[in-house]
Order: C-alpha cells, then structure tokens, then sequence
C-alpha cells in the first residue's frame, strides 16, 4: 500500500503532472505578464486566455522532427534532456510544500536537504554545456563555454544569500527553516538584501534576459540548443520551466517563511508567492538589456559576491546579539 | 570654395592634363582626365582642396569604351571627375593609392575587392560575358552536392 | 549610476490596456485614400492605353476583341501590380474611368483568381474641346 | 587559436543576406571580410527599360525603409534634366513627407538595434510610437511604406485643413515620446553597457573611410547633404547639424534620436508655412541628352545617382549608390577587436539596408581563383537536373 502511495506522490502530486501542469501555467504567467509590460496581448487563442498555449508549444516541439548532427555522441546527446528533467523532478520533491502525514514536511525532508536541493539547481548548468560540447556545432560550443564562464559568476553568490538565512534559522532543513521564520516574521526583513541578490542569481541560472547570453538568438543563432530540435529541445524547455518553479519555490521558503496552514492552505501559498517571485523575475526580464558575458562575472564579483558577503555578517550580527 | 575658385584651380594647376570642364548646374563640376594621369590628378586635388571624400565611381557603357566617373564630395559640392577607358582592356590604376580607401583586402596589386573596384567594369552592361571571353567553366560546387543526393542534412 | 530607468514606465502599462490589434477578429480602419486594388468604370473607358504605357509593373493589359465595333478587353493582374496608382493618374478620362479602391486584403490561394478583366465598347472621347489631360498628357492612340 | 565564424547569409540577426566572416580568437575579433552579391535585383538595368515615370516606383522600391529617398532623389535629378521646376507647395509637402521617413526609419532602427542588444522592451515600445508616423504617412500618401507621393514635377497629393492639424498632434506625441528614448537610450545601465565604447571608429578613419550619414556624424565628421548641398528647401529651414565625439554605438544613438528631434522642428516649420498654389507642374515625355548627379540625405548617409539621358523617354545609365556602401569599409575597421557578442550590434549601427548596397559578384574559383559569370540559363539548367531528387510535392511550373 505505501509503494502504490509513493508511486501516486512521485506520479502525480507533488511529482511529474502536478510540476508539468504548474511549470506550463508559471510560464504562462511569466509570459503574460512580460507581455503586459511592454502593452502587448501575450498568448491569448489557444484555451481561456492563452493558458494552454505553453502546453501547445511542447506538443507541439513533441510532434517536430528529431534531428540528430552525424558527427554528435549519440547517447549522450539524447539521454542529456531527460536526465535534466528528471534531476529537477527530484529537486521539486524536496520543497516543503507537499503535506504528508500531517506535518508540513517534504515528500523527503531531512537535515541538510537545502545543501541537496541547491546542489540538485545547479546540475542542469552542467547539464547545458554538456549538450553544448556533444552538439559538435561551431555556436552551440560558443555558448556552451559561455555557460560555464556564467556559472563562475552567480553560483557563489547565489550560495551565499540562500544559506544565510538558514545560518539565521540555524538548521539546514528547509522545513525547519520555514517553521523559524514563520514564528518570526520580523526577522524576514534583514534577509531582504540576500533576497534581491538571489533573484539576480536565479535570473542568471535561468538564462533569462539580461543573462541570456548563452542562447542569444542576435549573437549565436541557439546558442547551447542550436542542435536540439522536436522530443529533446521540448524537454529542455520544460526542463527550464520546472526549474524556475523550484528556484522560486527555494527562494519562497528561504526567505518568504515557506508555506504554512496544511494542505490547500499551503498550496496555495506555495503558488502565491512563487508567482509573486516570477513576476519579480519577468518585471527585471522587461527591465534590462542582455550584457556580455565578461560583463556578467565583472558585475557578479563586484556587486553580487560583496552584497552576499554582507548580508552574511549582518546575519551573523543578529544572530550573535539578538538570539 | 565656390565653384569659380575651383574651376580656375582645375585649369591652373592641372592645365595640360585637365580638359573640358564644364559646370551645369551649382555645386557641380564635370571635367575629363586621361587615364594614365589619374593618379597625378587626383593626389594633385587632394593636397590642392583637401578633397577626401570619394562618394562612389559610376561605371557607363559607352559603346567602344567604358566611361568611368569618380564622384568626389567637398565642403560645399560635387566634383565629377571622368574618364575613358577602352573596352578591350579595362584596367584602370586604383586610386586607392592615394586616398587611403578600402580596407578590405586586396588580392592582386590594383584590383580591389568588390566594394569598390578598381576597374568598376558596370556589370549591367551586355558585353561582361564576352569581357569573360572564356568558356564558362561548370559550376563545380552544385555539382558535387548534386551527386550526394541532393540533400544536405542526410 | 541610475539603476532600472524603463521599471516605472513598464509598471504603468501593466495594466492598460494592450496597444496590439487582435487582427483577425477586429480591424483597423484604413485611411480614406489609401491605395488599395485598381479596377475600371467600363463605360468611361476611351482604350487610350495611357495605364498600359505608364503602368511600372505591366500589370494591365489592353487588347481589342473585335475591330468593327471597337471592342476591347482590359486585364489588371493584381498580383503583378504595384498599388502605386498611377494608371488613375496617367488616365485623361473625366470623370476617370480607372479608378483604385482600399481593399488591402487581397491574398488568394490561387494567382489566377486575381486576374480581373472587362470587355466593354470604347466610349468616344467628349466633343467639347479636348479636356486638357492633368498629367501624362495621353494622346489616344485608338 | 583562430577560427573562422561564418555571419553567414542566413542568419537571425540579419534581416537580410550578407556574409560576413570573421576571424576571431578567443571571444575577440581579428579580421573581418564583408561579401556581397547574395541579393543582386538588377535594378540599374531594368531602370534602363522603363520610362522616366515608371522609373519613379521602380526607385522606390530599391529599399523598404527608405523608399522617399530614393525616389526623391531621383526625381530631383530628372527634374533638373527636364529643366522643369516643381512648385513651392509640391517641395513642401515632398520635404515634408522625406522628413517623417527619417523620423520612422531611425525610431525604426532605434528598435532594431535595442533587438540585437537583447533589450526587447525597448524595441516594443519604440516600435509601438512609430505607428503614429506611420499613420501620418498613410493617411498624407495612401500607403505605410512605399509612399509614391513623388512625381517628376511635384507631389500628387495635396494637404488639407484636417490632416495638418493630425500631423501637429502627431508630432507632438512623437516629440515627447523621443525626449524620453533620449533618457533611456542614453542612461538605461544595461544597455548603455553594451553600447559603450563598442565599434569604435576614429574621426580619422571615418574620414579615410569615406563614411556617411550618422555613423559618421557619431565620429565628429560634421558632413550632411542637407547643409553642404542644400537643394531648393534646406537652405531657409532653421535646423542645426548634430554631430558627437563618442565615435562609438552610443555616439550613433544619441546622434540618431537627437536626428529625430530635429526632424520634428523641420516638419513644423514646414506645416506652419505650406505655401499655397498648384503642387505639381506638367513633364514632358522626353528629356535632353544630359547627365545629372543628383544628392539626398538618406536616413543612413548620403544617397547618389547619376542619371544620364540620351533624348529618348528611357534613361540611358541611372547609377544608384545607398549609403550603406559607403559604411561597409568603415565597418571592417569598427568590427577589429571587438567581442563576438558585439558583432550584430557593430553591424546594425551602421543601419545597414543591404538590399540598398547590392553589387553584382562575379564567382571567383577557389582554387584557380578565374572569374566567371553563371548565366540564368545554366542555373535553371542544373535545377532541372536535380529535379528527381527533389521531392515531390509541389511541382509549380515555372511561372514566368
């Protein structure tokens, strides 16, 4: 009986439908929402308010013919989108959002669970550049190197600014860490300044305007994905989707006080303020221009990785004084 | 610099290689050099008005021979500077020497790229396949795709 | 260093309402005089073949059907034709008798279907003296 | 180590077919080598089978964004051939018209080049006010992009009451919207960037170079057609020369935008004071044997043709040269060690209209390195030949 309720859960809850379903309506939202910044209509034909029109775009990519270049490593090159959807499935499975057996605990909830779910966010980088280097296309390795030189810059930042309110809920379990900052809600406010910097890192670790540099259609026609088309360029792209409902979700719990108030309470919580966190991203996606990549690490070790470093003392500060 | 001031310069200072200058409209000088002194004239313009701005050379399709004119731009005008070259052997020197010109790289000493060219043969006229005069080569490159089946991505 | 200059400009268009045109189902009106498709008023036609001469595409084709009573039959190919209205222009009739309307919307499956003729007998040219043509100054040549 | 990365025809930051082949080490640009001929219409020949009136719209229709040039400078010189002159209203409303295609080719561009940057908002929003000069110019000559106002003589539309009061409006929403481009383009810190200090090319190279229009004007080279050569209408137009000493991208769109500016002053002057009187005079069906250089100032530069007629009602040689020619060489000295992401950016400030910049190309062997001519015939030849490789689905006949 529990295996058929693990496989339900993995299956259709908090897993692959329930993530698929959610990834398509955030994208959806993202899109709309950019669109309606710039006064346009966004998608709007395909269902009620262009709310299928993500869903139509990956049956769509589904349906396309697969192209694979003669001279690419074929499993490697094929096997690379499915290996990323499925590690940031299981990314997904970590938020304490999911409500089993009562407690507001994660389908898989123990000490240390951020460190896995931080580490789990930065596979699919690696993930790219992998497709990049076995896609043997002159621009996809362009972009491929162009992610590594990214990931340099954000990924210390982005590190530091999540971990430093766990530091302040002194715990490395997510669910704890909510539970802290629900019975604190004042002491969100010193988190603010690691949560402006992690919203540019999750912007870069995303790829999206003003750090799409890697798949800059102006400057390297696709970019990592200019070889990918049909079944495997569909799975990336909902490969990102998902991965930036789990980085908003991360971002919700670390530094919005998680999810409270059991099951539908928390669900919806959980899609409350991780669309708040996508229309922080989409509104900074309006805001800015794409830079170049040596712009990109310039501006993270001058701004980002300073900024982080503060707000790790002024949490230690607090923590040291107050607590 | 009007137009008068100009005229006299042309006569003046390139007396015998100058001729028939002729100034239709404001701000607009047509004059004839031979082809062997372009060279001279134009080096000898540039130090004399300061002239650098070639605007374009329009090549015309003159029967028995190509008339080419180099559009120069001054401060205030046009200086429309004409010569003839016979179809039989349409080499003309570049100018390039003198006014620093095109950067992109020359192939053979003389012949420019197809920015500018330094005989700009007008290819609209009938006579460019017989300037070829050779028998069209096949076109090697469609060919070898042709054999393969045609498509590219298989 | 002035950080996220276009952010209150974008927050307040967020929610006015979108500038775009949802095209198939609603359309913006076309300004009067605007150059859409040229097509004829038979019975003013003179067949003086100023349109003929003066059309930059050949896109109008005038032939005589029959000679004993000056029949003839003017083609427009639309899809050759420019939309530059200067067969109205070059036409010396008055009132003119090729004239341009402002359906823009004149895509076809088929390019056949957008040829448009007319078999019609000339009219004669007035007897009061000869209208001073307005521009193109056409000389029928019948 | 270098390798060569192929800009190619095909590609999406260029609207257009051009090749550009780069030698890059690294992220940075050595060499550049800019190749032509993929979009050859034999415009010139085909000017030499049509009359001077059909010639008009075949004019136009060398560029889609600067369509008013090209006709207007050709009229200008055919007029001067005839030796007819235009009335003062016609100028007017002909200077009128070229004005507002400055004014939407550059806000046109302005987008364009926020597109390549990755700044989209910027190039839906410039994109969205231009629509109010492309109104204006539907409503004044019957269509958004080829306007075919010009005839040899004049204009063949005229100005009434009610569309010079939309035209004030228009100017008026146009005016502030572009004072506010100018805040953004010039201190939005993302994209001035990656504006800054990219493409640079020197007031010494923009002057070897023979550059035109904006690109060189960014460089301090204080050269526009419209105050050096006025032809009958600049000259008591009240309008200053911009110029900057940047030399660089952000140069060029600060030089552009300011442009615009001016472009509104220049149409309100002449809204305020539209002569009245006839807008067109007749032209006769011939022309003497004559030649003509005749200049314009194209959005991009410098616009020339010279147009050579032999008595006949066909011109015998009409050379058209766009600016964009002009700035090709220029380009090859901006693109020198700059980053591959820049690349677009270099290419789009010039604002090139490549179709405007076509050469024929003779195909040079590679390895003999003979020139030769493919005739039209041998290539239809060869698509025979490949016919029952090709599949099978739509086999249209030839339809010329």
């Amino acid at each position: 009986m529990a295996a058929l309720k693990t496989v339900l859960y993995l299956l259709v809850y908090p897993g692959l439908i329930f993530l698929f379903v959610y990834s398509t309506f955030a994208e959806w939202f993202d899109r709309k929402v950019y669109a309606r910044l710039q006064n346009r209509m966004g998608p709007t034909h395909t269902g009620r308010f262009g709310l299928l029109q993500p869903i139509a775009d990956f049956v769509k990519l589904l349906s396309k013919e697969d192209v694979v270049p003669d001279r690419a490593d074929k499993t490697l090159f094929s096997v690379l989108p499915v290996v990323g959807l499925a590690v940031v499935i299981t990314a997904g499975l970590l938020l304490p959002v999911w409500y089993f057996e009562g407690s507001a605990t994660a389908m898989v909830s123990f000490s240390g669970d951020i460190i896995i779910l931080l580490y789990l966010l930065s596979l699919p980088t690696l993930i790219l550049f992998l497709a990049a280097w076995s896609s043997t296309n002159l621009f996809s390795t362009i972009g491929g190197t162009r992610v590594l030189t990214m990931l340099f810059g954000y990924e210390v930042p982005l590190f530091m600014s999540v971990l430093s309110p766990a530091i302040l809920a002194n715990s490395w379990r997510l669910s704890e860490i909510a539970l802290f900052y629900q019975h604190r809600p004042l002491l969100i406010l010193p988190n603010l300044l690691g949560f402006v910097v992690a919203l540019i890192c999750v912007q870069a670790k995303l790829e999206r305007t003003p750090f799409d540099i890697p798949h800059a259609e102006t400057e390297i026609v696709g970019g990592t994905f200019t070889e990918y088309s049909g079944k495997k360029l569909g799975f990336f792209r909902l490969m990102t989707d998902i991965e930036m409902v789990v980085s908003s979700g991360l971002l919700a719990t670390v530094f919005l006080g998680g999810f409270p108030g059991g099951l539908w309470l928390g669900l919806l919580q959980f899609v409350g303020k991780t669309l708040f966190i996508i229309f922080l991203l989409s509104a900074m996606r309006a805001m800015t221009s794409r830079i170049r990549v040596d712009q990109v690490v310039h501006f993270a070790w001058r701004w980002l990785a300073p900024l982080a470093v503060l707000q790790l003392l002024i949490v230690i500060l607090i923590k040291g004084l107050l607590l | 610099m009007n137009d008068a001031q100009i005229i006299d310069i042309l006569n003046t200072r390139f007396s015998g290689q100058v001729r028939d200058v002729t100034n239709p409209a404001v701000r607009r000088i047509f004059f004839t050099v031979e082809p062997k002194d372009l060279l001279a004239v134009v080096g000898g313009l540039k130090e004399a008005m300061g002239l650098w701005f070639l605007s374009t050379i329009s090549g015309v399709d003159a029967g028995e021979s190509f008339e080419i004119v180099y559009h120069f731009g001054h401060d205030h005008g046009n200086l429309n500077l004409r010569t003839r070259i016979p179809k039989a052997d349409p080499h003309v020197e570049s100018i390039t020497r003198t006014s620093r010109g095109d950067p992109l790289r020359t192939r053979a000493p003389g012949h420019v790229r197809n920015g500018h060219r330094s005989y700009p043969r007008p290819a609209s006229s009938p006579h460019v396949r017989r300037l070829a005069g050779r028998e069209l080569p096949p076109p090697q490159g469609l060919e070898v795709r042709a054999a393969r089946g045609g498509h590219p991505r298989r | 260093m002035r950080v996220a200059v276009f952010l209150p400009e974008l927050l307040r268009h967020l929610f006015k309402k979108p500038n775009t045109v949802d095209y198939p189902f609603e359309k913006l009106q076309v300004p009067p005089g605007f150059r859409g498709t040229p097509f004829l008023h038979p019975e003013i036609c003179i067949a003086c073949r100023a349109c003929e001469r003066d059309c930059p595409a050949e896109a109008i084709v005038i032939t005589q059907v029959s000679d004993v009573e000056k029949k003839f039959r003017l083609e427009i190919h639309n899809d050759r034709c420019v939309h530059c209205a200067q067969c109205v222009d070059s036409c010396p009739t008055t009132p003119k008798a090729m004239d341009i309307d402002n359906l823009y919307e004149i895509a076809d499956f088929d390019r056949h279907n957008l040829k448009k003729d007319w078999t019609f007998v000339r009219a004669m040219p007035k007897k009061e003296p000869k209208p001073a043509a307005p521009a193109g100054g056409a000389v029928p040549q019948g | 180590m270098k390798f060569q990365i192929p800009i190619g025809p095909q590609h999406p930051a260029l609207k257009e077919p051009i090749s550009l082949r780069m030698t890059v080490e690294g992220e940075v640009i050595r060499d550049a080598d800019i190749r032509l001929g993929y979009n050859h219409r034999g415009v010139e020949k085909l000017a030499e089978q049509k009359n001077w009136i059909q010639n008009i719209y075949l004019m136009e229709r060398i560029c889609g964004i600067c369509s008013h040039s090209h006709s207007t400078c050709y009229v200008q010189g055919v007029e001067k051939l005839m030796e007819i002159e235009p009335p003062r209203r016609g100028i007017f409303i002909r200077y009128l018209v070229s004005e507002l295609e400055r004014v939407h080719s550059h806000l046109l561009w302005l987008g364009v080049a926020a597109h390549e940057a990755g700044f989209d908002s910027f190039f839906m929003y410039t994109w969205r006010d231009r629509e109010v000069v492309m109104d204006l110019l539907e409503m004044i000559s019957g269509n958004r992009v080829h306007y075919a106002i010009n005839t040899i003589g004049g204009v063949r539309r005229d100005l009434d009451e009610g569309q010079i009061k939309k035209i004030r409006d228009g100017i008026k929403i146009l005016r502030e919207r572009s004072e506010f481009y100018l805040k953004i383009g010039s201190t939005e810190p993302t994209f001035v960037g990656r504006l800054a200090g990219v493409g640079y090319l020197s007031k010494a190279d923009a002057i070897a170079l023979c550059a035109v229009g904006p690109t060189t004007r960014a460089s301090g080279v204080a050269i526009d057609v419209r105050k050096d050569d006025p032809h009958a209408f600049y000259d008591e137009v009240p309008f200053d020369l911009i110029t900057a000493d940047t030399c660089d991208v952000l140069g060029r769109t600060v030089v552009r935008i300011k442009e615009v500016l001016e472009s509104y002053k220049i149409c309100e002057y002449i809204v305020d004071n539209l002569p009245a009187g006839d807008i067109a005079v007749k032209a006769p069906k011939k022309a003497k044997p004559n030649e003509v250089v005749s200049r314009y100032e194209a959005p991009r530069g410098e616009n020339i043709h010279y147009i050579k007629a032999n008595g006949t009602d066909k011109p015998e040689r009409v050379k058209v040269r766009a600016p964009t020619l002009g700035n090709y060489a220029a380009t090859v000295v901006m693109l020198r060690n700059g980053f591959i992401a820049d690349i677009p950016l270099i290419f789009a400030a010039i604002d090139p209209c490549i179709c405007c910049a076509e050469r024929v190309v003779e195909l040079v062997d590679a390895r003999s390195g003979e020139e030769s001519v493919v005739r039209f015939s041998d290539l239809r030849a060869l698509a025979a030949k490949r016919r029952p490789v090709r599949s099978v689905k739509g086999n249209v006949p030839w339809p010329l």
